[in-house]
């Protein structure tokens, strides 16, 4: 039996102890902030491996009310949790990444003066993402959903003096905000048809939503659960940074590295595959909805991974690979191998958290510096740094044994395994994402770690890279070589280069096929693609043997040997390349002009509109013409009306004559 | 006899002539003071001539009341005019201006 | 032809009228033996004539309506109270004049005198039976009002003023006779309660009697000021030296609310239909003129002037509606009016001093500065005279519009909020004056003790009536039966 | 548990008492004056607090009533009462006055006397105001309460003030007036009906045709409608938001507009149900005009205080939105679920936004009184100077733009989950507001919070003093106690609810 207690424990004692470091920050201070909440979180993470324990060893799903926000017309509104399997999983990877990154804070922020704000914020996240995980309801979902969505902005925006990061914290939020406005109104979609926001109460009317329609349009009848569906995952593209949502995530590396790691590509950025998950049971009655993630998932797969061929910015090609791999995770949901996505979520949550700590790592190095033309050749001065990031690397590209060949292979399989509109060209999407992603993450590696010694140049380069990072320097004066960090950065390296490593292996016969999740995610039979999957799989090492004969080992392999070739066998070719594919590198390098067009179409359309509305609706018709043009004509008209009042008695009598022969006339002649 | 119509048409134009006299007379303030005794004499004709139609008194008394008051009338009248030419040097009513709006 | 017979019950009836006769006739005398020096005593023997004239209404009061003088004469409650309160409208006006008059030079016999004649005017045409009376009583007050405005001899702008209030009063009246004349001839009675039974039986749509009646209203609202027989107003009330207008602004109106009510509610109650077609236009002409031109003005008493305009197409609302409620309506709103126009004036008096005259918009800036309390007591008067609560001059909104609504006008209480609404520009105006601006010179109030208490209590009775409206609403109820 | 004294009178009548002292002692006596305002209104608060632990949630009844003779005459009655509309009201009345006065403590320098008496009587009118259970009693309560901030916008504003103020004055009066009319014939009607009587719960269970309902109808809207303030009679907002001082703000926008929207849930819906049913469409389009129209022209200001006032018209469109459902909703459904919801939205979005834009305007005060501009680009890294004024910034931001677990995200969530329910457009177009309000919201934030010092006004900033951080801090408890802890509010309203849900579906003709 789980206890309440326990669960209730789980969530506050990160609240509890970023409320000490946020308010009472001065007061404990630098150790006492970290103190506090590591302690926190720590706990969180070890009640969270004793939950997933007892769930293991048989202990029924817990779901049950906690607290009662509010009741409206009938309906409840509470708090509570829904812990089954999935959730325990996402709870486990949740506070153990966050541990990961605040253990690894103290080294990455310690010079920095908003240390303890820093730590607040991070463990004010883990409490926002464990209540979003940890729901029984849309309402609390929603309420992490939005909660993790103020910290990112807090946390982007973290150094705020920096105009960049300040615009990239604002434009996060407003793209979050589309999304949330879809799940919104996916989520009063969901308590129009069912009266209810418990998801139990929910999935159990499941069948009888998708039995009713909507009509959106006058004329056109839609499938009411094809509708919420939709909406919810509109939703989720925002969170999970799916095309078009996607334009945050890259902008999003303004944030220190720590928070890239634990928000914008393990946790946070993660919730809309993990809730998509938990909605199988509605989103497995709308094909339609479900081709639409799939074609949208591998838009993203593919897509978003080319654009990490021509950035040079450490962050932002590891940013671009956790577009690409969210895409790969949704086209899982979309293939209805919801245990699939979930599955490379949580490996992707370790490698990925592993690459850009090991990223930070490097950029601390480098004192701050983050374009990869000025690294290279860093092997040997941040060894660690090296061999995890390599670990790193090989589980992102899917490297035959590491945990990333395990869910990736098994993902590709699911899709191609899939028949529903929109499969075909997902697969061929996932397929060439495969060749995509080894290029990028070994043109990374090989650009960093490997070729020749370009820091020592970099001050003179310094400017061409943009003057945002003359604001990084907290505290990061002193030049020199470059050199380890010590043992707090290093530590979540090697802890996280474990499981990125083996977690694979260890855990897809349970979790892909031995029913892990048990009734946590409803697939309908013919949907089953998982299943299929399973059919040909004959434990680990017959798998890894039968991705050798597949397309996917080959392209991997391709992938890393081009990288290889152009950017330590021949690294003058990469600039001719791009000289002559200039109209594509030109669009790449723009990343698809998304942020133009969102510019001027969005960002100046919007205030050209209130402009318009404003000048011309409110001071120009609403205020000009009827409120002071009606002032005017009352001022004007007693103008002309005090002329009458000539001082002349004779118009005055006139005026009393005319007066009486208006109203004898009127009587007479009546 | 003269019908009753002909002493009220008589008044109606006698009252219409002192009404015209006060708006198109624009010289001289006494003309106005004129017109005014006009109106009431217009008005005195008719209070007789209903008085007599009727056989009732209190039209004629109602006259008697009207001539008296009318020179009160007359008196202040003319008592203003003999202040404001004081201040003035002029009784024209087109100068009577001062206040207008 | 009934017998003339008159008897002590007759002389009961108008022992108030006599009371001030008498009175005017000896102070009159004494005044004639008195130095500029003394002149105090005939002011005191003015006030003491009011207040011996209220002892004598009160004493004679009568609880149901008497005629006397062969139908001459009326006293009834409604007269006695509204007599009462002319008393007192008067005796206000007098105290609140007194600096100033001494300050011209015009605190002097002959204008208490006039302001008792006129007074007594006024009572006549309160106790008015007879057309006659009436007649005499609205001359009586007439002529003593031209000469009080005319009373500043050696200035040329009041000189003006009395010439056109004159020669046009003298056409109103003119016009009121004419059209007496003709109700004379075709219902053969000057007598108000025999010609309510005559107009039945000729038949109130005879076309006679309407062009008589339309006779009479010109008259009337010639009196009241109503548009467009208003012309005199401005000019007049900014001509007249501000104690004169002061007195013209105030206790006149309750005696011309009087004569509407005894001319069109008792004489000519049959024609009513007739004549609230009539009263409706001035009424709606008087309020959209009143409100818009005063906008315009710069001077407080010309805008107070056509305030007056739009204030009496509102007690017109009242007595339009031609019913109890609405004449009780329009009563209160009479008494409510009368009550505000007073202070308001008063309130230039206060500012003014020797030689200054406040009359003026600026006038009034920065007031908050120099006398927080002065300023809160014109800002009351202009809330409620705006109509806002909770001054009392809501209430008298709110009775006159009952009124109207309650025989099937709602349009015409939208007009009239909508007019009320651009009329409250202009008072907020004087506010906005007194409080958001800065003053233009520092000069300390320099009013003497009585003015400023006098005009305190004036300000705290809009409030205070505001706040309990109940007291002079039932005093309406109960005289209006 | 009622009183055996009357705790509202109290309530209105102590603060009036208040300001009449203060005006008394005048403005030599300040140092004593500030304590009476102070004194005066967190008394007022503290037996205010009694209308909520002693409110029976089990009925929908009137309660605290008192009722005297006042004017029978007109059958009109000094009648008082709470229901669990009007009582979160009061309550958030007597919450905000003294934080007003906290929060201009020493900042008003020109007749300070006069500047707190303003803010007492406006607070006992206030309470008037939701309090009056007779529409004559209410309808002087609701005029006379523009006075004192007439007052106090044109006194001590700003440099268009006067502009501002008779604007105001002129658009509220203009709008309520005929509401007037309407009362005096509901009266009327009253009275052919037998028995004379101002009582609101008489005119709510006085027949009326249809006609007649219209125009009723439109002559609330239009009172309503104006201090709402609703699209398009909503121009006067910016004007006298921006000129207003701090405290008039607070006030304008914490409480006065809310009038507007329990006018509505008191008169217009209960009165005149068929009417209201036959126009809602009319409502709820302003409404949602308001949302969208409004979001995008907020969004363009350069003024903060006009920001937060075009962003009070946003989200006041909530509450009128929520409070006109129920007709869509049995027109479409046939019954009634929803409507309660999209009511209790309403209020809870009222009150909200009462906290909300009042602290923000707070806010927006304490950076005027250090610079004297109210230009966003004026500011730039304010942070830097003032972190704890900052992270106070950013929280009612984010209340302001709806995050849940603040008072901002009740109302908006329930409103958006009811209007789905009517029709999915008006889920669409209200839900705008989650985009539109986080960035006007935000963008003000960025460019006036973040960022490096922009200036040597913003470089010579000093943090929030002890008064300043008490009036925030209050006021962000408060924010957060309701967007975590709602269910009190909605329990006290809940019957009350449900008894104007069932009214308003039964036809009057």
């Amino acid at each position: 039996m789980i206890r309440e207690s326990v669960l209730v424990t789980i969530v506050l004692a990160p609240l509890i102890a970023s409320v000490l470091a946020g308010i009472a920050g001065k007061l404990i201070g630098r150790r006492g902030a970290h103190t506090v909440t590591i302690l926190g979180v720590a706990l969180s993470c070890g009640l969270s491996i004793y939950v997933l324990q007892q769930l293991l060893n048989g202990a029924p799903t817990y779901n049950d009310a906690w607290y009662t926000w509010l009741v409206s017309d009938g309906i409840r509104m509470e708090v509570g949790f829904l812990v089954d399997r999935l959730t325990a999983l996402m709870m486990v990877v949740v506070t153990f990444v966050s541990l990961c990154v605040h253990i690894y804070t103290i080294g990455y922020m310690h010079d920095d003066p908003g240390y303890q704000r820093f730590f607040s914020y991070i463990s004010l996240f883990t409490f926002s993402m464990l209540m979003l995980v940890m729901s029984n309801n849309f309402l609390q979902l929603f309420f992490g959903w939005e909660a993790v969505g103020l910290v990112s902005y807090l946390l982007i925006g973290f150094w705020y003096t920096r105009p960049s990061a300040i615009f990239a914290n604002m434009k996060a939020f407003l793209v979050n905000r589309v999304g949330d406005f879809g799940f919104v109104l996916g989520i009063a979609g969901v308590v129009y048809f069912t009266g209810s926001l418990d998801y139990v109460t929910v999935f159990g009317q499941a069948e009888q939503i998708a039995s009713q329609t909507l009509q959106i349009f006058p004329g056109v009848d839609w499938n009411a659960i094809t509708v919420i569906c939709i909406l919810l995952f509109i939703g989720a593209m925002g969170k999970s940074a799916q095309v078009p949502l996607h334009v945050w995530l890259p902008d999003s590396m303004e944030g220190p590295t720590p928070i890239s790691a634990l928000i914008h590509a393990a946790t946070m950025v993660t919730a809309g595959i993990f809730m998509v998950a938990r909605m199988s049971p509605l989103f497995e009655l709308s094909e339609m909805a479900l081709s639409f993630v799939l074609v949208i998932g591998a838009t993203t797969a593919f897509f978003m991974g080319l654009l990490g061929l021509v950035n040079n910015d450490i962050k932002r090609v590891v940013a671009y690979s956790t577009l690409s791999q969210l895409g790969y995770m949704t086209v899982a949901l979309g293939a209805s191998a919801y245990s699939v996505a979930i599955f490379h979520l949580m490996t992707h949550a370790f490698f990925k958290a592993l690459l850009f700590l090991a990223a930070g790592s490097v950029i601390v190095a480098m004192h701050h510096e983050q374009d990869m033309r000025k690294m290279g050749g860093l092997k040997k001065y941040l060894p660690v740094t090296y061999w995890t990031a390599l670990i790193g690397s090989l589980a992102l590209i899917g490297f035959p044994g590491t945990s990333g060949f395990f869910s990736k292979d098994a993902l590709i399989e699911a899709v191609h395994a899939a028949n529903i509109p929109g499969a075909t060209y997902a697969y061929w999407c996932v397929l060439l994402g495969v060749f995509v992603t080894a290029f990028y993450s070994f043109r990374l590696v090989f650009m960093t770690f490997h070729g020749s010694e370009r820091f020592h140049t970099a001050a003179d380069h310094h400017e061409s890279h943009g003057g945002h990072d003359a604001h990084d320097d907290h505290g990061h004066g002193h030049s020199g070589p470059p050199e380890e960090a010590f043992w707090s950065i290093k530590l979540p390296l090697i802890v996280l280069a474990v499981p990125s490593l083996l977690i694979g292996a260890f855990t897809i016969t349970p979790v892909l096929f031995g029913g892990y999740f048990g009734d946590a995610i409803f697939v309908r039979p013919e949907h089953d693609t998982v299943g299929h999957v399973g059919e040909s799989f004959h434990g680990i090492v017959g798998f890894m043997l039968h991705a050798l004969t597949g397309p996917v080992f080959w392209l991997m392999l391709a992938g890393v040997v081009a990288s290889w070739y152009l950017y330590i066998k021949r690294p003058d070719l990469p600039d001719v390349i791009a000289e002559k594919f200039s109209a594509i590198y030109k669009v790449l390098s723009n990343k698809f002009y998304f942020d133009e067009i969102n510019q001027f179409v969005f960002g100046k359309g919007s205030v050209g509109l209130g402009k318009a509305l404003w000048k011309v609706g409110d001071v120009a018709l609403i205020d000009g013409l009827a409120v002071n043009g009606s002032a005017r004509v009352v001022g004007w008209l007693s103008g002309v009306v005090r002329r009458i009042q000539t001082g002349y008695l004779y118009h005055y009598a006139f005026a009393m004559i005319i007066g009486l022969s208006a109203l004898i006339a009127w009587y007479v002649l009546r | 006899m003269i019908p009753l119509e002909h002493v009220l048409l008589l008044a109606g134009v006698l009252f219409a002539l002192s009404v015209a006299g006060i708006f198109l007379n624009r010289k001289n303030v006494i003309l106005l003071l004129m017109c005014i005794e006009l109106m009431l004499l217009s008005v005195n004709f008719n209070f007789i001539a209903f008085a007599r139609h009727l056989g009732d008194l209190n039209g004629q008394i109602f006259v008697f009341f009207i001539m008296t008051v009318a020179a009160a009338e007359s008196a202040i009248g003319l008592a203003i005019l003999v202040v404001l030419f004081r201040r003035r040097k002029s009784i024209n009513v087109e100068q009577l201006d001062l206040m207008k709006g | 032809m009934t017998e003339v017979v008159i008897n002590a019950a007759d002389y009961a009836a108008a022992a108030a009228e006599i009371f001030v006769l008498g009175a005017i006739c000896a102070i009159l005398l004494v005044d004639l033996f008195l130095d500029d020096a003394k002149r105090w005593i005939s002011f005191a023997l003015t006030l003491i004539a009011l207040v011996g004239a209220a002892f004598v209404t009160v004493n004679f009061a009568v609880d149901e309506r008497v005629t006397a003088f062969n139908g001459a004469f009326i006293a009834d409650p409604m007269g006695d109270v509204l007599k009462l309160f002319a008393y007192g409208t008067v005796g206000a006006a007098l105290l609140y004049a007194r600096e100033s008059l001494q300050q011209r030079g015009l605190f002097k016999g002959e204008y208490f005198v006039l302001a008792l004649l006129a007074l007594l005017g006024m009572m006549v045409m309160t106790s008015a039976g007879s057309l006659l009376t009436v007649y005499l009583g609205v001359e009586l007050l007439a002529l003593s009002l031209y000469s009080l405005v005319a009373i500043e001899r050696d200035a040329e702008v009041p000189a003006e003023s009395a010439m056109k209030y004159f020669v046009l009063g003298a056409i109103a009246s003119g016009m009121m006779l004419y059209g007496f004349s003709i109700v004379y001839g075709l219902t053969g009675t000057l007598q108000l309660d025999d010609l309510a039974i005559a107009v039945r039986e000729v038949g109130p749509d005879k076309l006679g009697l309407l062009f008589g009646l339309v006779f009479i209203v010109a008259g009337l609202a010639f009196k009241f000021g109503a548009v467009p027989f208003h012309m005199w107003v401005p000019d007049v009330y900014h001509g007249a030296a501000t104690p004169v207008t002061l007195f013209i602004g105030s206790a006149p109106k309750i005696a011309y609310f009087v004569l509407a009510i005894r001319v069109l509610a008792e004489g000519l109650g049959a024609m009513v239909e007739s004549w609230q077609g009539i009263l409706i236009v001035l009424s709606v002409l008087s309020m959209a003129i009143g409100n818009v031109v005063a906008i315009a003005q710069s001077n407080l008493k010309r805008m107070l002037a056509y305030s007056t305009i739009s204030n009496v197409g509102f007690i017109l609302l009242g007595i339009l509606a031609g019913t109890t409620d609405g004449y009780r309506a329009a009563m209160y709103y009479t008494f409510v009016y009368v009550i505000m126009a007073i202070g308001s004036f008063a309130m230039i008096l206060l500012l003014s001093r020797k030689g200054f005259e406040a009359d003026k918009l600026d006038d009034f800036r920065g007031l908050n500065r120099k006398s927080p309390w002065f300023a809160a007591v014109m800002a009351m008067l202009m809330f409620s005279t705006a109509g806002v609560p909770p001054f009392v001059g809501f209430w008298a909104k709110l009775a006159v519009l009952g009124a109207v609504v309650e025989v099937g006008l709602e349009w015409l209480a939208v007009v009239a909020v909508v007019f009320s609404v651009i009329g409250a520009y202009y008072y907020l105006r004087v506010v906005k004056l007194m409080y958001f601006d800065e003053p233009t010179e520092e000069v300390e109030i320099q009013a003497g003790g009585t003015m400023r208490a006098l005009l305190s209590l004036n300000g705290l009775a809009v409030l205070l009536l505001g706040i309990f409206p109940s007291v002079l609403i039932e005093l309406c109820a109960r005289v209006l039966p | 548990m009622q009183f055996d004294w009357p705790i509202l009178s109290v309530l209105i009548w102590l603060p009036i008492a208040g300001g009449l002292v203060m005006l008394a002692l005048g403005e030599r006596a300040i140092g004593l004056g500030r304590w009476v305002a102070l004194v005066t209104t967190a008394v007022t608060f503290g037996l205010s607090t009694l209308l909520y632990t002693n409110f029976d949630m089990t009925t929908a009844q009137m309660q605290f009533v008192e009722r005297l003779a006042w004017l029978p005459q007109f059958a009109s009655y000094y009648a008082l009462g709470v229901d669990g509309i009007s009582m979160p009201l009061v309550i958030l009345t007597t919450f905000i006055t003294p934080l007003v006065v906290i929060a201009a403590w020493t900042v008003i320098e020109k007749k300070p006397a006069q500047y707190f008496a303003s803010f007492l009587i406006l607070e006992g009118l206030m309470v008037g105001v939701f309090a009056a259970t007779d529409a004559l009693l209410f309808y002087v309560f609701w005029e006379a309460m523009l006075i004192p901030m007439f007052i106090i916008i044109g006194v001590w504003g700003g440099p268009r003030r006067v502009y501002a103020t008779i604007k105001f004055f002129l658009y509220t009066f203009l709008g309520s007036v005929f509401m007037l009319v309407s009362l005096i014939y509901m009266y009327l009607k009253t009275c052919d009906a037998g028995s004379c009587s101002y009582a609101i719960a008489d005119f709510q269970r006085l027949p009326l045709a249809m006609n007649a309902q219209i125009l009723i109808f439109i002559a609330f809207l239009l009172a309503f409608a104006v201090k709402v303030p609703m699209w398009p009679v909503h121009t006067w907002l910016p004007d006298a938001h921006v000129e207003a001082p701090t405290g008039g703000s607070v006030i304008l926008a914490a409480i006065m507009l809310k009038m507007g929207g329990y006018g509505f849930l008191r008169f217009a819906l209960p009165i005149t149900p068929d009417a209201a049913q036959q126009l809602d469409w009319l409502v709820i389009s302003l409404s949602l005009i308001a949302v969208v129209y409004i979001g995008f022209v907020a969004l363009v200001q350069q003024d903060m205080k006009k920001l937060i006032a075009y962003s009070s018209i946003a989200h006041m469109g909530f509450v009128t939105l929520g409070s006109f459902l129920v007709f869509e909703l049995v027109r479409v459904h046939g019954d009634v679920r929803g409507a309660a919801m999209g009511i209790d939205g309403a209020m809870v979005q009222m009150i909200s936004h009462g906290l909300v834009s009042g602290a923000m305007f707070f806010c927006v005060g304490v950076l005027y009184d250090r610079v004297h501009s109210r230009e966003i680009s004026a500011y730039g890294g304010v942070v830097n100077k003032m972190p704890i004024f900052a992270a106070f910034a950013v929280l009612f931001a984010m209340a302001n733009s709806g995050l849940p677990a603040t008072s901002g995200f009740v109302g908006e969530f329930l409103v958006i989950l009811a209007s789905f329910r009517a029709d999915f457009w008006y889920a669409f177009l209200a839900g705008l507001t989650l985009i539109l309000g986080a960035a006007y919201t935000l963008w003000l934030v960025k460019r006036v919070v973040f960022g490096p010092v922009t200036n040597d006004h913003v470089a010579h900033l000093t943090d929030v003093n002890s008064r300043e951080l008490f009036v925030l801090g209050v006021l962000a408890v408060a924010v957060l106690l309701l967007g975590v802890w709602p269910a009190p509010l909605l329990d006290v309203m809940r019957p009350t609810i449900e008894q104007l849900v069932q009214q308003i579906t039964v036809s009057k003709l």
